[in-house]
Formats: structure tokens, sequence, C-alpha cells
């Protein structure tokens, strides 16, 4: 990546992104990568004038993440998008769709986990 | 008191997309939306696992309809940073009027389909009659009237011969003759602007809280496109975003009619300055690295990350389309405006569901 | 009365109603569709009005890629379509998932949820195509037994 | 007697195909209008026959007693315009079927279909004062509601009434359901609410209510012809330059909502009504 | 014979009416109560029978009548007064001092007792009065019966509260007839206060906080009635010397002399009749169980505002006064119609329909013509038969389902298709062709076209009033898709008056030109049409009724048998976007949850809500009063 | 913002298209040429076909199968996206595509070529191996 990307853990990511926000940063999106079968990286992408900015979050995953759309609204899209296509949950998400943003009964594993498919089951949650 | 509840959609007339909200009203103003996707949702970025970097391509160009060729023209130019790939200029050329016809076309449908929201039926025939003007030159240049496949990695595959450009630039002057005369009712018609002056308000704050993006961001008074960033041939091109301040359903409506001559002169400005050379490069070698790629589509910032690990399937795609980013303005404006409205204001945001779910 | 049904017979195909579905479509087909509403495909020449409610349809066409989620939705429209009606699937996408056939979410054509009638294959069908594909259905339509009563 | 049966007739008979005919010659202009050729003249009864040959379809039984009385009703209303009868009373057969489309419409759970209920009702609202108020002017330059006296007038009443005739049009266009009023059901149904009100109509009883709508169109077209009834040639420039002129209004003019039509048809409909009449009362 | 009659229709409810209070046993009661509707109702017939007549009875027990009139008043008034003092009311306290004491010295010391003159007179439209209070009343009273029990058992009360209520039920009965038979002013200024006073104990009933508040609204409201009466009779004595209600009729407004007390009658009539701005008795009349406000509504008391306009309509004819009216009863016809349109509570839309009516017969007796006249007096018989009805619907549907909201009536005919159709007649005779109140409204429209303000206020009105009626007709109809029809379970003494009612509505329109050349002709100065094949006929237009209910009633015909036929019709469930459930009423809304839809018809809050239209109305109301009063002085 | 409110705006475009020719191409029964080069029905000159496979594996849709033994080339039209890219990928130049669509159809069909091995084979496909 072109710019930096900086590293947070779910304790700072919340000072992290207070901070961004009150820097006057647009929040752009996020994205999930599977690293291994029990890690996931996640992107956080903002963006001021055009410069873009990065954080990234390793975190397990079974182990909810913490959820920034009660600071950036805008970001319960993507991160419900995430629950659905990795099995992460996060917490405190504004808007909740509990893993149906796009998925019907039928689809039963998370879809973008390709490298186990054990861990699925319990990380689908209640 | 009783509420009315009704089902916005899937299936319903006035988007043609499967676009559903549940409306909940009284006296016809709206209380609550709450929007359900996955109705397009097809999972693609995940094909990216059992096709290659190269047919990703055209996959790409799947993601959407209306804008193919520019979802295309980011997928590669990340493509090219991360193998460090330096395109040809005149491909580079070639790519920004692709993508300017693509332009035009994008917002002549929606001015259509805008005026179709709020009912001028025959606005919205006006406009689709001058679109397929630019329909054709997609046809005649790619091949194709929707997918022009014209983008590879490395460059473009077609190239566009002198009396193409000239028949381009007549057609063109056609086009713009004929929105020229749309001017007075899509800006300035009392019924267009009762429509839709002062609908769904979206403050110059709120757009930048709330992530929006292209039209909808410019329209809120923000002069911020990726264009700027001077990405393919734009640097070589004159350049200014078009703004409006007032943050409504209007002023919206007026960056994209304002933008379709810019696109047009876009094109104009490009063919007159392209330069003689190769179309594309040879391309050796795997991805590999991560790479946020971004362009300005008509419905706004486009991003593509992309992750290669030197396998022929890349690790990963993610596509974060502008729509995706203008849902959360869009639920914003809903609450407090009469059912009436929903579509105009829907509508407003230019939203494309099929990108947003992919 | 031979007259009367026959006249009936005649009318379906020259009024054929038309409900379009968007299956999960790119938009690419879609925009086709419309594209032959307007001035220069003008398809109401044949009488095809865009009702957009099942209820008055008697043409449906489809576009995109079945999905678990919209799946229901066009079995639901299909149902609530009184006959004689047909079913025309457009694209690739709308034939067999085309390019996104594989994709996790993808049950693929149309005809895996409801019996179609007429297929026009291209990404997307030009509307010249489309005319053809409604124009195929009209001469299947005309065979269909209705209530003509 | 005979002629009363003739005029019957041709209220029964010849207004519905008249009608059929006129929607058919309005989506042939319209189109050309918009650039495009056009359906055939004849298609409104292609339509209307194909429906019939439909399957039906029904949410509940109420909605085809109420499309029968609807066009009971229209047809009535029609029959008794040919027969020369009194105004007021065509107004308030005709708003019987109008109002048992409304039942029919409330009927059904579909929410469509209520909203439009709603709409259709504002639409009634709206326009049923304008036209009673048209009604009135005509009395007070013949002496009486009756369409009898009113052929046999020697001038124009046009020439005493033109902004009641103003008024009247605005009521013409709720009635047909041209923009900028079309919003409680509209001929093609691109709008928020699918068919509106008659979304729930189907096959058969849709038919019947699409030739209710011709007797409707004839009826109103009637009433308008009414203010040049002095000459056949009067008659046909004034109903078809109205009928123009409304196709016009139809491509010109985006859909408005109802919120805006009551303001704005009642405040300018009722001022030109009251000043027309306060002139003429005057005179 | 006559003497019988009187006595049964006027005293005959006072003594059913003591006897109901004395015998306290239920199915006594009951029986008391049937055996005085039969009798009243048969009474009325032989009354109508006989026709027209002017008589004088003899003095009750030897005692002068004037004597029992003043004990009556007196008894009357200060009961009222106590209720006054019981309530603490300073306004009912003062205007009913005013009236014992303008009263007692009016007939003690002014009025000369010597002079004599038939008592009690009675035209056509006493006749037809009396035909609509003995039976429409005295079907209300039968309902009743049965409905009291029901609603005394869900109440709760400890002790039942029956023998006050039947009591004063049939006695305003009594009164009415009194009211409409009296030719002495006098009389009918006792019997015009027994119906307030009868009105105050039924709305009461419930004895809440509310029910009370609104009852002594009521009465304060009525007391002033009562006391511009009482000036009114004052008035009229000086100048005339006669309290002989056809003499004062027959010497008109003399030139302005007699213009003011024909106004303060007016006055008393509009107040009594809940015009604008004294509506809100009427609606506070709500919170008493449902056949009060059928009475109150239907055939009695706010009938006997618009039955003293009527009757001295002759007086004031051509008078600024009758100008007045006319404009302020076509101004209350709006009002309450707009008003109507903010509304979902079932009563109180009957209620403002009922004002909005009853301002449509001032506005007929104000326009004050023949063809007017006609119309006014047609609209109180039909409206009296639809109005009860449909107060006594909603009464059932209450009891029923537990709301009298309309929105909660959707569906109801699938739970209770009887009442609803009945209801959906009911809603249908009050507003289209070729029922009988769309007729008189037909007639009121026609005659009030020379003035042009009236003009206009009805035609907005009577559009407004479409509206609010024909949604709460298709909510009546509507039923949960593919729901099981039940036909619901009533008692006969309830389905009875209800078959009756409905009856009495459909076929008294088709009995329309008899009604009119047999009944009302007869008393209109000049013939307002000619009639023939039952086409009402006049130079200024002609309703044809007879051919349109010919062709509309085969059209129903036809429409029956085409939706019977459609039963074996495929069904579906209604458009929801392609996204309906399982259960086709639901679509799968957000998170793959089914959402039930529903529908909400519109109030127009912002429009037409009720109280920010009230102030302005009220306002209006009051000046046009002021402007009749004032006008008339 | 200098803009007056008018009312008709749209007058002077549906007059003109009142007055001049409509814009619809009265398809099918006139029809246009399409243009130079379109990509439309995809087919095989089968003769010249070494079976290379190159086609089937490039394609992004995965709608070509070639049986190199039985030496049969088969595509299915219905999956087929008509992006061109088995076209300017095959050695032989033996694909080519119409510049006519590919019409209707009632029933599901594929396209089924059979033609005969040629001993020769191509670079790129020693390439890939
Ligand atoms: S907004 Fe979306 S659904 Fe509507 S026409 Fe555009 S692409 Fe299609
Ligand atoms: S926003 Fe997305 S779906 Fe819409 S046109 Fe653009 S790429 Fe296509
Ligand atoms: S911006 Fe949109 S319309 Fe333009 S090329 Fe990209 S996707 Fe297509
Ligand atoms: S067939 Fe092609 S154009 Fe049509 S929906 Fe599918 S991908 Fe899009
Ligand atoms: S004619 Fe207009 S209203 Fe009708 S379907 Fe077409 S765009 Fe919609
Ligand atoms: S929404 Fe749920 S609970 Fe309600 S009726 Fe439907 S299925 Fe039953
Ligand atoms: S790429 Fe060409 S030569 Fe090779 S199999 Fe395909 S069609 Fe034959
Ligand atoms: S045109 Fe494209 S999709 Fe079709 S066979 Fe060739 S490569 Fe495959």
């Amino acid at each position: 990546m072109k710019e930096e990307v900086i590293s947070v853990t779910p304790d700072t990511l919340g000072n992290k992104i207070a901070e961004m926000k009150k820097n006057g940063y647009r929040f752009v999106t996020m994205s999930c990568v599977e690293l291994d079968s029990d890690t996931v990286d996640i992107l956080y992408h903002f963006d001021k004038n055009l410069e873009l900015a990065h954080f990234r979050l390793t975190i397990p995953k079974n182990e909810a993440a913490p959820s920034i759309s009660p600071v950036y609204f805008a970001a319960f899209l993507v991160e419900n998008e995430i629950q659905d296509q990795f099995g992460i949950r996060f917490d405190g998400l504004a808007i909740d769709y509990n893993r149906t943003l796009y998925l019907e009964e039928e689809v039963q594993r998370a879809p973008y986990c390709r490298i186990t498919v054990s861990n699925v089951e319990g990380s689908e949650g209640d | 008191m009783a509420r009315t509840i009704i089902p916005f959609g899937p299936q319903h007339p006035v988007f043609p997309e499967p676009l559903h909200l549940k409306l909940v009203l009284e006296d016809e103003i709206v209380k609550e939306a709450v929007p359900a996707l996955g109705y397009v949702h097809r999972g693609l970025e995940m094909l990216a696992d059992i096709r290659d970097y190269h047919q990703m391509i055209q996959i790409c160009e799947r993601v959407c309809g209306i804008c193919s060729t520019i979802h295309a023209q980011c997928y590669c130019q990340g493509i090219e940073e991360l193998m460090g790939i330096e395109v040809p200029a005149r491909a580079k050329f070639l790519r920004v009027i692709w993508a300017e016809i693509h332009r035009v076309q994008s917002h002549l449908l929606w001015l259509g389909l805008f005026a179709d929201a709020f009912g001028f039926e025959s606005l919205f025939m006006q406009c689709w009659k001058i679109r397929e003007r630019v329909m054709d030159i997609n046809e005649a240049t790619g091949g194709n009237r929707v997918n022009v496949s014209v983008n590879i990695i490395g460059g473009v595959k077609r190239d566009l011969a002198p009396d193409m450009t000239r028949w381009i630039l007549s057609e063109l002057d056609l086009v713009e003759q004929e929105v020229k005369r749309l001017e007075k009712v899509l800006l300035h018609d009392y019924t267009v602007k009762k429509r839709t002056v002062g609908k769904g308000v979206l403050t110059k704050d709120q757009a930048l809280e709330l992530g929006a993006v292209g039209p909808t961001l410019r329209g809120s008074g923000v002069a911020q496109d990726i264009r700027q960033l001077g990405y393919a041939a734009y640097g070589d091109l004159s350049y200014t975003p078009v703004v409006a301040k007032d943050g409504d359903a209007y002023s919206r409506n007026r960056v994209r009619f304002l933008e379709t001559y810019q696109a047009i002169a876009l094109v104009r400005e490009a063919i007159s300055k392209l330069p003689p050379g190769e179309i594309s490069v040879k391309v050796k070698g795997k991805p590999e690295g991560e790479i946020v790629s971004r362009v300005e589509q008509p419905r706004g910032e486009l991003m593509y990350y992309i992750k290669g690990n030197g396998k022929k399937n890349l690790d990963r795609l993610r596509i974060r389309t502008p729509t995706f980013a203008n849902i959360p303005p869009l639920l914003s404006m809903l609450p407090g405006i009469e059912l009436a409205d929903v579509p105009v204001i829907v509508l407003s945001i230019d939203p494309c569901i099929s990108c947003t779910e992919r | 009365m031979d007259t009367i049904k026959t006249f009936i017979r005649k009318s379906r195909i020259k009024s054929p109603w038309l409900l379009h579905f968007d299956c999960g479509s790119c938009n690419g087909c879609d925009i086709e569709v419309l594209a032959c509403l307007t001035p220069v495909y003008d398809i109401e020449r044949f009488g095809i009005i865009n009702v957009g409610n099942p209820k008055h349809a008697d043409l449906l066409l489809v576009t995109g890629t079945v999905n678990h989620r919209n799946k229901k939705v066009l079995g639901n429209l299909a149902e609530q379509m009184p006959e004689p009606k047909i079913v025309v699937a457009l694209g690739s996408c709308g034939l067999s998932g085309g390019v996104f056939r594989e994709a996790y979410n993808v049950i693929g054509g149309v005809d895996k949820i409801i019996p179609v009638d007429v297929y026009v294959p291209g990404c997307p069908p030009k509307p010249e195509a489309i005319i053809d594909g409604v124009v195929t259905g009209l001469a299947k339509f005309a065979q269909k037994k209705g209530d003509t009563s | 007697m005979i002629r009363g049966a003739i005029l019957v007739t041709i209220g029964v008979v010849v207004a519905p195909l008249l009608g059929g005919l006129i929607a058919g010659v309005d989506r042939r202009l319209t189109a050309w209008f918009q650039s495009r050729y056009g359906p055939p003249v004849w298609q409104p009864f292609f339509d209307v026959m194909k429906l019939f040959g439909k399957e039906k379809l029904v949410v509940n039984g109420w909605q085809v007693f109420c499309a029968y009385i609807y066009i009971t009703a229209a047809m009535l209303s029609v029959v008794l315009f040919f027969l020369q009868s009194d105004l007021l009373l065509i107004l308030f057969v005709q708003a019987v079927g109008a109002i048992f489309l409304v039942i029919g419409a409330f009927s059904a759970t579909s929410p469509y279909s209520q909203v439009g209920a709603n709409r259709e009702l504002i639409q009634i609202l709206t326009y049923e004062p304008l036209i009673i108020l048209a009604f009135v002017g005509i009395y007070l330059v013949t002496g009486s509601f009756k369409i009898s006296q009113v052929l046999l007038q020697t001038k124009p009443l046009l020439a005493s009434l033109p902004l009641l005739y103003i008024a009247l049009c605005y009521a013409l266009t709720i009635k047909l359901r041209k923009s900028p009023f079309d919003f409680s059901t509209s001929h093609h149904a691109h709008q928020e609410l699918v068919k509106g009100f008659l979304t729930e109509y189907s096959g058969p009883y849709l038919a019947l209510v699409e030739i209710g709508h011709w007797y409707e169109v004839v009826l109103i077209l009637g009433l308008c012809s009414l203010f040049w009834a002095t000459s056949w040639i009067g008659i046909i420039v004034l109903v078809g330059l109205t009928y123009l002129c409304e196709i016009l209004i139809d491509n010109t003019m985006a859909r408005m909502t109802w919120r805006w039509m009551l303001g704005y048809v009642w405040t300018i409909g009722l001022a030109m009504s009251f000043v027309n009449l306060i002139w003429l009362h005057g005179r | 014979m006559l003497n019988t009659l009187l006595f049964v229709l006027i005293l005959g409810p006072f003594i059913a009416a003591a006897l109901c209070f004395v015998v306290r046993i239920r199915h006594i009661r009951s029986f008391i109560v049937l055996a005085m509707a039969c009798l009243l109702a048969a009474a009325s017939l032989l009354l109508f029978v006989k026709g027209p007549f002017s008589h004088t009875p003899p003095s009750l027990l030897g005692i002068p009548t004037h004597w029992w009139i003043l004990w009556g008043d007196d008894i009357l008034l200060f009961t009222m007064l106590y209720y006054g003092f019981k309530h603490r009311h300073l306004l009912t306290k003062i205007l009913v001092i005013f009236q014992i004491v303008c009263l007692d010295y009016f007939e003690l010391f002014m009025v000369d007792h010597s002079k004599t003159f038939p008592l009690f007179v009675a035209d056509n439209l006493s006749l037809i009065m009396v035909l609509i209070i003995s039976i429409v009343g005295s079907l209300i009273c039968v309902f009743a019966i049965p409905y009291m029990d029901k609603h005394e058992e869900k109440e709760g009360f400890q002790k039942s509260r029956q023998p006050k209520f039947f009591a004063f039920l049939v006695v305003i009965m009594g009164a009415m007839n009194g009211l409409v038979l009296s030719n002495n002013i006098i009389f009918m200024y006792m019997f015009f206060e027994v119906t307030t006073l009868g009105s105050f104990m039924l709305i009461s009933y419930d004895r809440s906080e509310i029910a009370l508040r609104n009852a002594v609204r009521a009465l304060w409201m009525n007391c002033l009635a009562g006391a511009a009466f009482i000036v009114a009779m004052v008035c009229a004595y000086v100048t005339q010397g006669t309290v002989d209600a056809q003499k004062l009729i027959q010497a008109g407004h003399m030139g302005g002399i007699m213009l003011t007390p024909l106004a303060l009658l007016c006055f008393a009539g509009l107040a009594k009749a809940a015009q604008i701005p004294f509506q809100s008795w009427l609606l506070g009349a709500m919170v008493a169980p449902t056949p009060t406000s059928a009475l109150l509504h239907s055939s009695t008391m706010v009938k006997a505002g618009v039955y003293i306009a009527l009757r001295f309509a002759p007086g004031y004819a051509g008078t600024f006064l009758s100008q007045c009216l006319a404009v302020y009863g076509a101004f209350t016809f709006l009002a309450a119609s707009a008003m109507a349109v903010s509304q979902s509570n079932g009563k109180k839309i009957l209620a403002y329909s009922t004002i909005g009516n009853l301002g449509l017969i001032f506005a007929c007796a104000g326009i004050n013509t023949p063809e007017a006249i006609t119309a006014g007096i047609l609209l109180i018989i039909f409206h009296a038969f639809s109005k009860a009805l449909l107060f006594l619907c909603v009464g059932d549907i209450e009891q029923h389902i537990g709301s009298r909201d309309i929105e909660f009536m959707r569906g109801l005919y699938a739970k209770m298709p009887r009442t609803a159709i009945v209801a959906l007649l009911g809603i249908i005779t009050m507003m289209l062709p070729p029922f009988g109140v769309l007729l008189s409204k037909w007639m009121a429209i026609e005659a009030a076209s020379k003035h042009l303000f009236v003009m206009v206020l009805l035609a907005v009105g009577s559009s407004l009033m479409v509206m609010y009626w024909a949604r709460w007709a298709g909510i009546l109809l509507s039923a949960p898709y593919g729901s099981q029809v039940t036909p619901e379970r009533q008692g006969v003494l309830t389905r009875l008056p209800l078959l009756v009612l409905v009856g009495g509505a459909v076929v008294l329109s088709l009995c329309a030109p008899l009604l009119y050349s047999n009944l009302v002709a007869p008393i209109l100065s000049a013939p307002s049409f000619s009639v023939r094949a039952g086409i009402f006929d006049n130079p200024t237009g002609a309703f044809l009724l007879y051919p349109v209910i010919l062709v509309l009633g085969l059209g129903f015909i036809c429409a029956l048998y085409a939706a019977r036929k459609a039963r074996k019709a495929r069904t579906s469930g209604p458009y929801l976007s392609g996204a309906q459930t399982k259960d086709p009423e639901c679509f799968e809304g957000p998170m793959r949850k089914p959402v039930a839809v529903s529908s909400q018809i519109y109030y127009f809050e912002s429009i037409f809500g009720e109280q920010r239209l009230t102030v302005w109305f009220n306002i209006f109301g009051g000046m046009f009063l002021a402007l009749l009063i004032g006008g008339a002085l | 913002m200098t803009e007056g409110i008018i009312v008709f705006n749209m007058t002077p475009n549906v007059l003109r298209n009142f007055f001049s020719k409509s814009a619809t191409r009265l398809y099918p029964k006139e029809t246009r040429e399409t243009f130079g080069n379109v990509r439309g029905e995809l087919y095989n000159k089968i003769e010249a076909c070494i079976f290379c496979r190159t086609c089937a594996r490039k394609c992004p849709s995965q709608c070509i199968t070639v049986d190199t033994k039985e030496a049969t080339w088969q595509c299915d039209p219905f999956v087929c996206v008509y992006c061109g890219v088995c076209v300017e990928n095959c050695p032989k130049k033996c694909l080519y595509q119409k510049n006519e669509y590919r019409k209707p159809a009632i029933e599901k069909e594929v396209i089924f070529m059979k033609g005969e091995i040629k001993k020769e084979k191509t670079e790129e496909d020693q390439q890939e191996k």
C-alpha cells in the first residue's frame, strides 16, 4: 500500500477512530481479509482531502470486534457485511442485521472464510 | 394510531433494481425507513478464488452494467500499480475517453430515471432518446452497448482510429445540443423544482460525516472528486469538480446535469490531446502485495482493495462502490419526507444496488 | 362466440403487458429492458406496457441471477400473475447464472425456480434481441390456453 | 320515445367505443410528443379484450362487486347525459361509481391499494366542488341545471364562463389521470404506488374498470362540449383543443403531490370559479 | 280518539318512565319499554292516518293546563338549578335563575291565560316529526334493552342504573312529541326544557368525571338556548300579545318588530342543534352509551332545534335573518364536514355528520324557498333513519370488537358480516344516490344555487362529506385475505331495530316521491316539484329517481351475482412487491423478519386537525351568530 | 442563481418531437446494420481448431468444453457473456464472433462441434506445461 498502515488493537481502536473523526476524516470503508485459520485483518480506510489513511486491526475470528458505527454511523453497513461474510461479530453495532444483511438460511457457513470451516459454527453466534 | 406499512420493493415499478425498503408512514409522511438488501448479492468478490486475475476483469466489469468500464479500469489500475506496470500514455487517454463517455451515458440514464421518479414521463423519454447516441458510440467502439470490455491489465485492447474519433465528436456535439435543450426543464421548470428543491437535504457536515461520495457529496458543497488525483490522463486535462451547495435533490440533479457537459468537454479535450503510440504493454509476473485503487465513477468514488500473494488467484478483492457509501446518507434523508418523494430522494443518490451488494 | 374467442386470442398477442423483475442483474440487462421502452425502440408499438404489477402482467421479463433471497420473490411474482402468462429470461445471468454461476450465493438461471418460455442470450442482449425474445414469446403465447370465457 | 331510445343506445354502446378510441388516439399522440412511434389507435380495445380473456384472479369478492357497480354508474351517468338530464344528478350518479371503486380499493388489504384509495378520495374531494361550481355557472346563465336548457342557448357558454371552463379543465385533468395529477393511479403505473387503487383489480375486472373509465372520459368531455354547444364545429374544436392541451400538459409537467394539488387547485380553481360566478351574478 | 292518542304520545312515555323508575325488575322494565315502544309507534301511525288537526284537550284532573305547565316548568328548572349547584357551575346557575325569574313573571303576570286557541296543532311537518320520534325513537329504546345489559356488565356497575336511564330515554320521546305538536309556545318551551334535562341525565349516566363534565356542558349550553327561548317568548308576547305559534308565524316579521323573537328562537334552535360554536356539547354527549347518542342525534333533541327553525321559517322569509341563517347553516355544514375528516372515532364522525346535516337543514330553512323547505323536511326524515342505524351499528360493533375507532373496524366483514353490511348500507344511504339524503342534498344545492356563497360552502362541504363516508365504507368491507367469514350471532332485540331501520332507510328512499307529494307538498306555499314516474322535476332541474333506482338496482343485482360467481376464481394475496411471506399479508422485511402490512386512513391532521379548526370555526360561528342576532335587533 | 420559475419549459421539446419524425427504429420491420466489430454470436471454424483448450482456460465464464481426445468443441451460448476473451487468445484464430446477436430460443441449447485431431501442438500449450 502506498500509504502507511497503522496497526491498532481492539483497545486502542476506539481512541484512534474518535481522533480521526475529530480531525475531520471521512470514513471510506473497511476491508476484511482472512489471514489464516484463526485470524483476520480488518482494515479501516479513511480519507481527508483525497489523502487516504489506513488502520489495521488483527483479531481472532471468534472474538468480537468493537464496532465503530457509534462513531461513524456509515460503518454499520460494512460491519454487517463483514458479519455476513466472515462470521465475525461486532459489538455495539448501530443497526445489527444479525448476519441477515445479504444471506438467507441456505448459506450456512461464512462464505469468505475459505481456510477453515471448523471455526465457523462457533463464530456464527446466537 | 395505526400506521401505514409499505414494502417498497424488491420488485417495484419505480426502481428497476430490487431495492427493498420497509416504509412506515403516517398520512404519507415517512416515519421510518429500514432497508433490506441482499436481493442482488452474488458474492462475486469470492470468484477471485477460482478465476485468475485476468479473468477477474470481466467479472469486475459485470459488477455493474452502467459504469462497467470504470470498474474494469479501477481494477486494472490497481493491479498495474501492484505489479509496477507503466501503462502507455495513449492507453491512459483512451481510458479517460471511454470513462467519460460512460459518464455521459450514465448521467443521461439517471436524469431520465430521476424524471420518471417524479412522473415526468416525456422528460424520461427524451433523456433516454439522447442516451441512445452514446450507446451507439459504445457499441461502435467497444463492440457491445454495455460491457465495452476495453480495459486489460497493461492498457486497453481496442484503439480509436481518427475517423472514429471524428465521428464520436460529431455525435457528442449532437448529444450536447440536445442536452442543452433540457437545461431549461431540468434546472428551471416550475414543476421539477417543486418536486426537487428542498427535498432530502444533506448538509455539508452530514455529507462528510456519513461518508457520502460523488455527486451526493458535491451536491452538498464539497468539491471532492477522485479525478482531482489525476489518475489515468486526468492530470493532463483541465478538470475542476462541479459543486452545488444546497444539498437537496435539486442540487444533486444540478451537479449531474452540469457534469454531463463537463464529461463531453473532457472527451473532446482527451481526443484533441490523444498521444500516438502503443495501447498496451505485455504483462509478466503475478500480483503481490496489497493496494487500494480509487477512481471516480459517475456515482462517486469507487474503491478497490486488492491483495495478491504472487499466485494467479488474488488473495482478496474487495469492492467498495459509491452507492454503498451513499446509503447511510440516504437513510438520514428519508424520515420526514412524503411518500411521493421517496423515489425522488432515493434516486437522487443514484443508487445502484447491484454494485452495492455485488 | 367463436369470433369473440378469436378476437381475444388476437388481442392477447397484441397487448402483452410486461412485468420486469431484476433478479440480481448487474443492471446491464435491466437498463436494456428499460431502453426498449424508450423512443428509439418503443416496444409500446406492440402494445407492450411496463405495468410493474404482476396482477396486470402477461409477460414476465427476468434479468439476472437467481440467489437465495430473490428466488422467493421470483416465485411470488410468477404466482401472482394470472394465466395465461409467459416468462422470458434475459441475459447469460438469467439463463444460467452467467459469469456468476459459481459464486456462493448464486443458484443459477431463472428456470431453476419457474418454467421459462423463452431464453434470450447475450450479456446484455441488445434491445433488438429483447424485442425478438418477446416476439418469440408471443408466438408461444397465442397457443397457450387460458380462461377465454 | 324513439329519440330517447336512440340516445340511450348511443350512451350505452357508442360512448365506450368513442372512449376507447379517444384513449387510443391519446396514446398515439402522447407517443408522438415523446418522439415515439406509438401503439395502434385500436390498442385500448386489444387491451380490454385481452383482459377479458385472462384468468379470474381476485383478492376478495367485494372488488368484483365494486367493479360492476362502477361500470353501471359510469354507464348510467353517460346515458343521463345523452338524455339531457340534470347536471347535478349526472355528477352524483358518476360519484357512485367513483366511490365504489374507492370502496373496492379499501376492501383489499394491499397497502398500495389503500394509499391509492386515500389519494383518490382526495382527488374526488378536489374536483367535485369545481364541477359543482361549473354547473352553478351554467345555471346562472341558463336558469336551469338541465342540459336540455343548455342546448337551447344561442350564445356559447364559454363566452360567459371562461374561468369556470378553465377550472373545469383542472377537474378534467384529474379525471383523465394525467400529470400533474396522476398520483392515485396512472395509466402506466410508473409511480411510487404501482397502480395505486387499481393495484388489486385484475383480468376481466380490470377490463370493466377500464371500460368504465372510457365512459367517464366521454362524460367529462361531453361536459366540456356544453360550453360551446351551439354548433358542432364549436364542440369539435373546443373538445379537440382541450384534449390536445391535456396531452400537452401531461407531457410538460412532473407529477405533483396531493398536498400541492389540494392547495393549488382549491385556491386557484375555486378563486377563478368564484370570480366568474360573481361576475355573472353581477351582470 | 285524538285525546287518547295525544295522551299516549305525550304523557304515555312519562308514565312509562315513572314505571321504569319505580319497578326495579329487569324483565318488567324490558316489557314496559317494549310495550311503550309498540304503543308509541302504533299511536303515531294512527295519528298520522288521521291527518292534520287543531285541538285543545280537556284539562287534566280539572286543573287548568297552564298551571300544570307552570308547575312542570318550575320543577324542571329547580332540578336544573339543583344540578347547577351540585356541580358548582356558575353559568348554569345564572342561566337557570334567569329563566325561573323570567318564566314565573311571564306566566304569572304577563300572559292572559283566558285567551283560547288550539293548544295542539298538527300539520304534516308535526306529523312527520311524531312518526320519526315515535318509530325511530322506539326502535332505539328496544335496541337499548339488551345493549344496556351488556354495557353495565362490561362497566361493572355495582347497582344497575338502568331504571333511571330508561326513564329518561322514554321521557325525551314524550317531550319531543309534545314539542312538535304544541301550538302554545309556552308548552313548546316546557318540552324543550324537558329534553335539556333528559339529555343531561343521560349524558351523565356513566358518572365518570368526563361524563359529568360533558353533561354539565350540555346543560349550560341548552340552558342558554332555553333562556333565549324565554326572551323570545316575552318579546313575541309584547309585540303580538299572543303565545299562539300559528299566529306568530302568520304575523311574519312585521317589518322587523317580530324579527328579534324569531332570531332568538333560531338561536335557541341552533344551540339545541349543536351548531358551531355549540358543537362541543353534542360531541361531549358521545361519552354516554350508544342508544343515548342515537336518540339525541337522529330523532330527538337536536331535531328539536331544526324543527323550530323550520316551523318558524315562513315567519322570517325574505329577511336578513333568513339570509344569514342560510350562510350560517352552510358554513356549519362545511366546518363539521371538515372536522369529521380528521376523526377516526366512529361516533365522533357520526356526530360531526349530524352537525353538518343539521347545518344543511338550517341552510334550507334560511334559503326559505319551497324547494329548500322540501329539502329540509325530507332531510330530517332520511337523516333520522340512517343516522339512528349508524349509531346502533357502531354500538353493536363496539360491544363486539371493543372499539369505536374506525381503524379497528378493518376486517369487520370477516367478523360481523351482517352488521358490516347493514352499516355499509347506512353509510351509502347517507351519501349516494338514489337514496333520500342525497336526494335532499340535491334539492338543497339546486335551491341554493342563487346564493353564491352558500353554494360554494355546500359544494366543498359535500365533497368533504363524501370523503369521510367513503373510506369508512371501504374499511367496513375490508377483510383479511382468505379469511373465513362467519356470521355473527345477534339477539332478536338487537337485530330487529337494525333491520327495521335499514329497511326504513332504503324503502323510504324509494318512496320519496310519495312522501313528497302526500306529505311535504301540501304544507308548502307553492309546490316545488312536479312528480311523475318517480321523476322530480321543476324548471331548475330534474331528479330521475326511479330510472336511476332501476338501473343501479339492476347493476347491483348483476354485481352481486358476479361477486358470488367470483368466489370460484383463484384467489391471490395482495401485491406486496413480491416480498410476501407464507402469510400473504406479511412481507419479508429487513433482517428476514416478517412484517405485517398495515394501512391507515388519512386524517390530514395538518389540514383538518380538529383542535386547530375548532378554534377558527368557533370564532367564525360566533361571528355569524352575532351577525344573526345583531342583524335582527 | 438567476433562473426564474417557469412552467411548461418542456413544451419546445415535445413540440419538436411532435412535428418531426419519431426516433423509433421500427425493428423488426426495419433493421439497422450493426457496427463493424460488434461482439455477437460466437463460433468456431472447427476445421482449424487444434483443441488446445486455451479458449476453455481463458474464458472468464468457463462455458467452453474442449475434449482433446474426442476432438469436440462445445460452448454453452447461454452461459457465454460474449466478452471475446477466447477469440483474442485462440492461437489458431479459428474462433470468431459474428456481428449479429444470437437469436432467442425456446429450449436450452449448446453449440457442439466435432473436428479432427491435428498432430501439431501450439507454442502456448507447451508454455503452459
Ligand atoms: S438506479 Fe439502479 S436500478 Fe435504477 S436504473 Fe439505475 S442502475 Fe438500475
Ligand atoms: S454504482 Fe455500481 S451498480 Fe451502479 S452503475 Fe456504478 S458500478 Fe454499476
Ligand atoms: S463511473 Fe460508472 S458509468 Fe462510468 S465507467 Fe465507471 S462504472 Fe461505468
Ligand atoms: S447477463 Fe451480463 S449484462 Fe446481463 S445481468 Fe448478467 S452480467 Fe449483467
Ligand atoms: S409511460 Fe410513463 S408512467 Fe407509463 S410506464 Fe412508461 S414511464 Fe412509466
Ligand atoms: S408478521 Fe409474523 S406474526 Fe404477524 S401475521 Fe405475519 S407471520 Fe404472523
Ligand atoms: S483456443 Fe482456438 S484452437 Fe484452441 S481449442 Fe480453442 S478454439 Fe480450438
Ligand atoms: S466470449 Fe467470453 S464468455 Fe464467451 S466463450 Fe468466449 S471467453 Fe467465454
